[in-house]
């Protein structure tokens, strides 16, 4: 078992080492992304073996090394532990990756050769990231694994760091989820006094457990997008395609919400943390979903879907259900990993991002279509996708919960999620092109994984049940209310898009809304942010500048200053002229004499 | 015979007098340079006598004696004579050659004194010494008779402020005669304090302090540094303030130690005085004869706090401090005389690249600047540490940290020099300066002196301790 | 009956200041070496009378060494005022004053 | 057993003085010879490091020889947990130090000189237990400065403003011989206090030895150490980068050339935090106790207020320069925890740091070297041109925010755990420094080497490291990652030895105690 | 009667040390000097210090004055004409010279008792007694003086000569 889980996770390191290592293979070009394919799905296949051997509900199996000394004996230590959860993340993030890295093959092999080597070393080292954040056995390890995953994703987005724009998107998603991350490292360092070791069991109960919760969602939020900190992912779409499908759709955002699965023992002792988390996701849903209504760029608005989709499963956590949330999050990684690729293949073959642009593909480019639309149907939620299950299962979650404000918002975020799918798919694919195009033809190599995912994504839904197993939780599908309202909505959305996008009525009532559009695509928060990076931060670090500078170093120079001022002022007093000195000698010698005399006089008579 | 054998040294300077009179008149006018060297190699002879005998007691019914503490100053004395004339023999060939004869007598008659004056025990004696070490240094200051008048103008302020000064120090010294009505100084702290007594002692601190260089009377210090030749400014630096240092420890340690409590004020605040305005007097200065001037009443400053805390420990660092003093300060005036003789000009700007043009030479300087400001590896840092041991010993502390911090203060124009020299690069087409074989012979012997002191200060302060334990009877 | 010695102290004194006077406010080198002979004068004065008040030689002794001491600081005096005279055709002791800072 | 220490310590000193025979003009010669003495004082302190005996613990490789018997001054080298870890941070600056300086043409050997007598001094400083050796060898380690960034430094106009502008010119702050006197002025002051500590506590001691054992041992009242602690936290903490005293740090590096800022913001300031601690807390346990959460307070602004004035400078140099400072704020919070969490912290963070700020300074060597600016924004693309300078920097730039995986995040959650026992809002400020850290360090890399193509007509010779110059990138950017993943190599040493002095101020911890 | 004689003397020597200082006229300040140099002879012989008062007398009064003499004629131009000597900042000069003899005379009187009087010696044995302490207690100070007086007077020879012999 240990060995297995040793592989996937230190697998990817190899790789990376061997393309970091060997200049000589990182400009290979393609073969330099054979090998890191190669390892990924080596681990695939590890992930999947190990997922199988473990027996729902047995102990979880660790093993660690000592890493860092206490007064003599090691109080912080690496290692690997396989239980349920860690082993369907595992095997999720394998699947996906490889199934990137695969298509990768096929987007990249335009790129230069040395810079595909670099791609893909970078691929490896977040294989391995995430897959250290996976299988930590505590807190502590995750964090490592969480910070490097933050870096490999700064990495990717600004891959093409030419682009100015790219390398803005890569340094602000550093800093907004390095922002957040302060919260998870203080939580840590929290738990180190409060609870005594960082593993996942350790609770104490009290203020301690609320606030570690909070601590750990605040850096949650960072990562998985979250309202307010969800500012970040939609500049992220600068990055290459396929890194905008394993990273911002389905392996690093869903980090968030495996951690909060991972440290559930802690959510469970504090009711305050589940609500603040139940309304936040709630929250990212709706604003998330509004957002990606106006959006043009294909790659925007599948990212604030994902947001959205986020939403869903943190306030699915939130509800009280971590194996809601975890299932949800397996069916979105497949199913926004197709569409990101699909999208990409698009993209890829129209060379443009804007929805508009592409228009009546569904003609021109029939396989990557079809697989969109699969996806697109998994993300609505129709019944029989997978989307569909782990959406409602959700739902119920909420709604037992009694967290009827959330439960109300979700609702209305299915609805969302109907009309902006709708309206990508009705403009995208179906509107009469700008201009003709020929039949256009997506290479194989980025089909097979497109056509795996889009198996999964409809088969996802039959997953339920062994998840909730592993995770000692319980799920049987059986029809609710809130699903059939939910599918009700859902199919509401699509049609009010395809009426409003499909004919000529629709257009007016676009232009009746565009306001409310051009409001939203305005993105208050960001002019925020902007506003608060630019007066708030600059200024301070601007007036600290000036104050050392000028004051701390002004005192120090005024100092030296009026030493040479002082001295050079009190030379005039060596006139040069001899009455001049004579006179000094003689007033010292006066002085001198009055003191001799006056000391002569306390001392008088006292003959020793 | 053997009653004379503690003015041992003190004839033997007078032998080497002789012989440079009698060489002075059967040499040619043109070739004089010989007696220097001869002056040089007697005083030599002298120094190596010196180190080589021991104390021998007293003479003339204890007036004069050469206990280890004459030993020691004598010792000094002989040191800074023989650099000083080693380092006049080329420039008085230079500049006044029929008159360099004069130069070394009178220099070797302002020696003899200053040997008689490390042992008088007498008041008379004690004046007549003072006197002779003094009197001689304001011919040899005007002696050059440099052609713009600069050296008569600063013998005539030498000689004015010393007159005063003199008539000043016989007044108290009369007072002080009437007051214990002996003139045997170990009788001094028999006497009744009275105020006449104590007026006395201030008159005749008043007095030689002038010649220390102490504030305020220091006015004429930079002046007739400026105005006198190098190498004479060399010995004026050093050989004088030890001897007016000697004449004060006789007085105040070997005769008024038990009203130290009543003479350690004034003192102190002269000290700091002395600390601060020297460091304010070579801050702004680009003549380096006029800073090495300032930096030399600092110096002196410091080695007031030493005598003033009247411990054995105070004086013997006093000593030390004095020895360290010679090396460095004369080696750092020598290396002036060079380059003053070289850019005719005593402006910093002579040193200017000095480190790509003569290494050596700049090295050398380098080496005495840094002691002179008390940097570890010299002998400026012993004995400045020893000096701040010995001060804060004596619960003197606030004095200690005064005098530290200025230590740092006078880095600035000590480094100063330094980057002209390192920093800085060299005028086009500079040649390195000439440095004439006896010059080189005393600086060398002042590097090994400044070094060796810094790198093995053990020995000195060993004896350093012993003349003082035993000068104090403790 | 000769007069106590306070007198004989208090006239060396008064002289003493009447020199330290001159010393001060005189411009004429020679003139300041005349005061310094009346301080000088001073001395003696005070000297002789500790040694007859005291019944010992010492001071007198000690007279006639300070005599030919100062004697001697004149000697020197006029020689370097002979010196400033050639250089400066006048003998003012404030005139010196070319090398100040 | 071989004096190691002494070959350790004395190795770069033989190679001043074979340099100081060798003639100006053979360049190559003088290369070699420097780079062979560094090479053997890291070789020896490899082999300290390796041999050191964890479990043992204490003080190890002794030498003792008496000096100046007259004051009680020896010759006593001696190393434990911590001299072992800084030693071996000295020798590896030093190696990459003289390889980074390959290409100074003007005036190599007397730089040479100056370099290795500086790092001498660094070695005897942490390897000696004689307080007032220590003291010798602080004055060695400080006063080449003043030669080295007068003669080979470079001058950067610094604005006239503010309320003292009048002062600034006639001072021509900004030019190198400023930064040089300002340098060395502040940090001899600084050891004028240390030296008046030393001797107070030289006497409080009886006054009979200056080893640091005897006066452990020794009971100094504890009105002297409430006195007394301050100024030799004063004195060792402006060399540390205290924050009223640091103004000198910015400058002195910006003006220095590359390998002195190298050895002085990666080792020298390391020496004032260990003398504040070695000296100050572990000598003097109540004074350091009572002034515990002043040091804390400073160091907590030394790290933001370093990291906001960081993020002003647009001058690379400065930037590096003040993120010292910060870093160092680090080490000085570390220490005022007074926990063992804290210490070792502080001691790994030395290292940490000064690793990384010597990679940083090398790398802003080159830069500069190649593309004769210094200006951030000036710069740009330069990442496809010097792909192997962007990847070291941005490794270097990682490891200063505190990323896992680096050396600089063990060393800051160490001391943001110990910081976080004592007081927790010292925490919370270190950790947001680190985030300002993120900021400006991540906004130079993408500045300087992200962005559009370099334009060729501003910067034509930019070329990636040649040669010679990757020694220095490959050797410290590999330690980075080597103490970042594997920190047990060092931190036990140090965790054994914090037992040790630490259990004299908060009472004996016994090994394997609650945290 | 000494009394009285005392106090003419003195008033003699203050008057004529006054004019000294404060006369506008070079040489006759010399020849004031020269009075007073008398009446302190005369004031030595009141101590009972006769060899004293001769030294005085012929020293200073004989050596001095016509040194002082030689002086001015070789500094004063040829014309004869009364050298005027100027003084500056009287008030300056004056302030302190009062401030020393304050000072100096508040000294003196605050240590009126302890001076102790011995029985003073008698008269004509003095200048035996000072022959023969020169000679035995005091040979060292003379044997310096000498080489002290040999030196000045080298010095100032080569000084003052106008060429040097070569």
């Amino acid at each position: 078992m240990i060995p297995l889980a040793l592989f996937v996770v230190l697998g990817p390191v190899a790789g990376f080492l061997l393309l970091a290592g060997l200049p000589v293979l990182r400009r290979s070009g393609l073969a330099a992304g054979v090998v890191s394919s190669a390892v990924a799905l080596a681990t695939l296949v590890a992930a999947i073996v190990l997922l199988v051997g473990v027996e729902p509900g047995a102990a979880p199996v660790i093993a660690q090394i000592d890493w860092l000394p206490h007064q003599g004996e090691a109080f912080a230590r690496l290692g690997v532990r396989v239980d349920g959860t860690s082993a369907v993340m595992g095997a999720v993030v394998a699947l996906i990756a490889s199934a990137v890295q695969v298509y990768s093959l096929g987007y990249m092999a335009s790129e230069g050769r040395p810079s595909i080597g670099r791609y893909f070393a970078w691929q490896s080292l977040f294989l391995f990231s995430m897959q250290t954040l996976v299988f930590a056995p505590d807190l502590l390890q995750a964090f490592l694994g969480w910070e490097l995953v933050g870096l490999c994703s700064y990495l990717l987005i600004g891959f093409y760091y030419q682009k100015p724009s790219a390398a803005k998107a890569a340094v602000k998603a550093f800093w907004v989820t390095k922002f957040a991350d302060m919260g998870l490292l203080t939580g840590l360092v929290l738990m180190r006094w409060q609870v005594g070791s960082f593993a996942w069991e350790a609770v104490q109960p009290g203020w301690t457990a609320t606030a570690i919760a909070l601590l750990v969602f605040l850096g949650a939020m960072g990562k998985s997008a979250q309202f307010p900190l969800h500012v970040w992912l939609p500049d992220a779409m600068e990055g290459p395609t396929p890194v905008s499908a394993l990273l911002h759709a389905a392996t690093m955002v869903a980090a968030g919400v495996y951690l909060v699965v991972r440290t559930w023992p802690l959510f469970e002792a504090s009711g305050v943390a589940l609500h603040v988390v139940a309304w936040v996701g709630a929250i990212t849903v709706v604003v998330a979903g509004l957002t990606a209504m106006v959006q043009d760029d294909i790659k925007k608005v599948l990212a604030y879907s994902t947001c959205s989709q986020l939403g869903y499963m943190v306030a699915a956590l939130g509800a009280g259900s971590p194996v809601a949330g975890l299932f949800h999050l397996t069916n979105h990684a497949f199913f926004k990993a197709l569409l990101f690729l699909a999208a990409g293949a698009a993209i890829h073959a129209v060379h443009s991002n804007s929805i508009w642009e592409m228009g009546g593909l569904w003609r021109s480019l029939k396989g990557a279509s079809l697989l969109f639309l699969v996806g697109a149907a998994a993300l609505i939620g129709l019944p029989g996708f997978s989307g569909f299950f782990s959406k409602d299962f959700a739902l119920e979650a909420l709604a037992e919960s009694h967290l009827w404000g959330p439960f109300a918002l979700a609702l209305g975020g299915v609805a969302l999620t109907g009309f902006y799918v709708g309206r990508v798919v009705v403009v995208a694919f179906f509107r009469r092109p700008a201009k003709e195009r020929g039949r256009l033809h997506t290479p194989l190599v980025m089909t097979v994984p497109m056509t795996v995912l889009a198996v999964l994504a409809v088969v996802g839904g039959l997953l339920g049940g062994p998840i909730a197993g592993w995770l000692g939780g319980a799920y049987h599908f059986h029809v609710t209310p809130e699903g059939l309202t939910a599918t009700v909505l859902a199919l509401g959305g699509l049609g009010l898009a395809t009426w409003i996008y499909g004919y000529e009525g629709g257009r007016r009532l676009v232009v009746l809304a565009a306001p409310a559009g051009a409001f939203i695509r305005s993105g208050l928060l960001d002019r925020f942010y902007e506003t608060a990076w630019r007066q708030g931060l600059l200024v301070v670090a601007h007036a600290a500048g000036w104050f050392d500078r000028y004051v701390v170093d002004g005192v120090m120079n005024l100092v030296a200053w009026s030493v040479l001022e002082g001295s050079e002022r009190t030379r005039r007093i060596q006139t040069g002229r001899i009455p001049d000195y004579v006179l000094a000698v003689v007033v010292a010698f006066v002085v001198l004499a009055a003191w001799g005399a006056v000391s002569g006089m306390s001392g008088c008579g006292s003959t020793p | 015979m053997t009653a004379l054998l503690p003015l041992l040294l003190p004839l033997l300077v007078l032998g080497v007098i002789l012989l440079v009179l009698v060489a002075d008149l059967l040499l040619p006018a043109t070739d004089r340079r010989a007696v220097g060297i001869l002056a040089a190699a007697g005083v030599a002879g002298t120094l190596a006598a010196s180190l080589a005998i021991s104390p021998s007691g007293e003479a003339f019914g204890g007036s004069y004696v050469m206990d280890e503490l004459t030993l020691y100053l004598d010792r000094v004395f002989l040191a800074a004579a023989v650099l000083g004339i080693l380092a006049a023999i080329d420039h008085a060939d230079r500049h006044f050659p029929t008159r360099q004869g004069e130069y070394y007598l009178l220099l070797l008659a302002s020696l003899a004194g200053m040997l008689v004056l490390a042992g008088a025990r007498d008041l008379v004696l004690l004046v007549v010494a003072f006197e002779t070490a003094g009197m001689p240094l304001y011919l040899l200051a005007a002696l050059p008779k440099s052609p713009d008048g600069r050296s008569t103008e600063a013998a005539l302020k030498y000689y004015f402020v010393g007159a005063a000064s003199t008539a000043i120090a016989l007044y108290g010294l009369s007072l002080l005669y009437g007051a214990a009505g002996t003139t045997r100084i170990a009788a001094l702290g028999a006497a009744p304090v009275s105020p006449l007594l104590f007026v006395g002692v201030m008159a005749t601190f008043a007095g030689m302090a002038f010649k220390i260089g102490l504030v305020p009377f220091h006015f004429w210090v930079p002046d007739t540094y400026e105005g006198a030749s190098t190498p004479f400014v060399a010995f004026l630096s050093v050989a004088p303030k030890a001897a007016g240092y000697a004449a004060l420890l006789r007085i105040l340690h070997g005769g008024l130690l038990d009203h130290h409590a009543l003479w350690l004020p004034p003192l102190l605040v002269l000290s700091a005085a002395s600390m601060i305005l020297g460091n304010v007097i070579a801050i702004p200065q680009g003549n380096v004869k006029r800073l090495l001037a300032g930096s030399g009443i600092a110096q002196v400053g410091t080695m007031l706090l030493a005598f003033a805390v009247g411990t054995a420990e105070g004086v013997a660092m006093l000593l030390f401090y004095l020895a360290a003093y010679v090396f460095t300060n004369m080696g750092a005036f020598v290396v002036q005389s060079v380059m003053g003789e070289h850019a005719a000009s005593d402006d910093m700007q002579a040193y200017r690249g000095l480190a790509r043009t003569a290494p050596g030479l700049a090295l050398a300087m380098l080496l005495f600047l840094l002691s002179l400001a008390g940097i570890p590896f010299m002998a400026g840092f012993w004995a400045k540490l020893q000096v701040f041991i010995a001060v804060w010993h004596a619960h003197q502390a606030a004095l200690v940290i005064l005098a530290a911090v200025l230590a740092v203060m006078a880095l600035f124009y000590y480094l100063r020099v330094a980057r002209a020299m390192y920093i800085e690069p060299p005028p086009e087409g500079a040649v390195a300066p000439v440095v004439a074989r006896p010059t080189r012979v005393a600086l060398i012997a002042c590097v090994l002196g400044t070094v060796g002191l810094g790198v093995f200060p053990e020995p000195f302060v060993r004896s350093a301790l012993d003349a003082a334990a035993l000068f104090l009877g403790q | 009956m000769t007069p106590p010695l306070t007198w004989f102290l208090l006239l060396s004194a008064a002289l003493f200041s009447v020199g330290t006077y001159g010393l001060l406010t005189r411009r004429n080198a020679i003139a300041i070496l005349l005061s310094i002979e009346i301080m000088a004068n001073a001395v003696n004065i005070n000297l002789v009378a500790f040694s007859r008040c005291l019944g010992d030689l010492a001071g007198q002794v000690f007279t006639l060494f300070a005599i030919s001491l100062t004697v001697a600081e004149v000697v020197i005096g006029l020689a370097i005022v002979v010196l400033l005279y050639r250089d400066r055709d006048d003998v003012r002791a404030d005139l010196a004053d070319r090398m100040r800072g | 057993m071989t004096a190691w220490l002494s070959l350790v310590v004395w190795a770069p000193f033989a190679a001043a003085l074979v340099l100081l025979l060798l003639p100006a003009r053979a360049s190559n010669a003088v290369r070699l010879v420097a780079v062979t003495g560094a090479g053997t004082s890291l070789a020896g302190a490899i082999a300290v490091a390796l041999s050191y005996d964890r479990a043992l613990g204490g003080v190890q490789f002794r030498e003792y020889q008496p000096l100046v018997p007259s004051l009680g001054i020896a010759y006593d080298l001696g190393v434990d947990g911590w001299g072992v870890c800084l030693i071996l941070l000295t020798g590896l600056i030093i190696f990459a130090g003289t390889w980074a300086t390959w290409t100074l043409k003007e005036r190599p050997k007397e730089y040479y000189i100056l370099l290795l007598a500086l790092v001498t001094g660094v070695f005897g400083v942490f390897s000696s237990l004689d307080l007032f050796l220590f003291f010798l060898f602080y004055e060695l380690a400080v006063l080449p400065m003043y030669l080295l960034i007068g003669i080979w430094g470079s001058s950067k106009a610094i604005p006239e403003q503010g309320p003292f502008a009048f002062a600034y010119r006639s001072l021509h702050v900004g030019r190198k011989e400023y930064a040089a006197m300002k340098l060395t002025l502040m940090l001899l002051l600084g050891s004028a206090l240390i030296l008046a500590g030393i001797l107070t506590l030289y006497w409080a001691g009886d006054g009979r030895s200056f080893s640091m054992e005897d006066l452990a041992k020794a009971s100094i009242s504890t009105s002297t150490q409430r006195w007394l602690f301050p100024a030799l936290w004063l004195g060792f903490g402006t060399l540390a980068g205290v924050f009223p005293f640091h103004t000198w740090s910015p400058d002195g590096h910006a003006s220095a050339p590359t390998a002195t800022s190298m050895l002085h913001a990666g080792v020298l300031m390391k020496l004032g935090a260990y003398g504040v601690i070695r000296v100050g807390m572990v000598l003097l346990p109540e004074g350091a106790q009572a002034w515990a959460w002043v040091v804390g307070v400073v160091a907590v602004i030394n790290v933001v207020y370093g990291a906001l004035s960081a993020m002003r400078q647009t001058d690379l140099k400065y930037i590096v320069a003040y993120s010292s400072v910060s870093h160092m704020g680090v080490v000085m919070l570390g220490a005022a925890t007074l926990t063992v969490d804290g210490w070792n912290g502080a001691v790994f963070q030395m290292f940490a740091h000064g690793i990384m700020t010597g990679l940083l300074f090398a790398l802003v060597g080159l830069v500069y070297e190649k593309a004769h600016d210094r200006e951030i924004f000036r710069m740009g693309g330069f990442g496809k041109v010097m792909p192997g300078i962007a990847v070291a920097f941005t490794l270097a730039a990682l490891s200063s925010l505190g990323m896992p995986g680096s050396s600089g995040f063990v060393a800051e959650f160490l001391v943001f755990l110990g910081a976080f026992r004592s007081h927790p809002w010292w925490a919370v400020a270190g950790i947001l420094g680190a985030w300002i850290t993120a900021v400006y360090v991540l906004r130079a890399v993408r500045a300087i080497f992200w962005g559009p193509g370099p334009d060729v007509d501003r910067f034509p010779g930019l070329s990636d490291a040649r040669g010679p110059e990757w020694v220095a990138l490959y050797l410290l950017g590999l330690c980075i990652a080597l103490f970042g993943l594997w920190p047990g190599l060092i931190l036990d040493a140090i965790d054994s030895t914090t037992l040790v002095h630490l259990g004299r101020i908060v009472g004996p911890i016994v090994a394997g105690g609650t945290p | 009667m000494n009394v009285a004689l005392f106090v003419v003397v003195a008033a003699v020597l203050l008057a004529a040390s006054i004019s000294v200082v404060a006369g506008r006229e070079l040489v006759r300040s010399v020849l004031w000097l020269a009075v007073a140099l008398a009446s302190t002879a005369v004031l030595f012989v009141l101590l009972h210090a006769e060899f004293i008062a001769a030294v005085q007398i012929l020293l200073y009064t004989g050596g001095i004055i016509t040194l002082m003499l030689f002086g001015v004629m070789l500094t004063a131009r040829i014309t004869g004409v009364r050298i005027a000597v100027g003084s500056a900042g009287r008030v300056r000069g004056g302030l302190v010279a009062v401030g020393v003899f304050a000072t100096l005379a508040w000294g003196i009187l605050a240590s009126q008792g302890t001076i102790v009087a011995h029985e003073p010696l008698d008269p004509e044995s003095t200048t035996r007694l000072l022959g023969a302490a020169f000679l035995t207690d005091y040979l060292l100070p003379m044997e310096v003086l000498s080489l002290l007086l040999l030196a000045v007077m080298v010095g100032a020879i080569v000084l003052a000569r106008r060429r040097d012999p070569s």
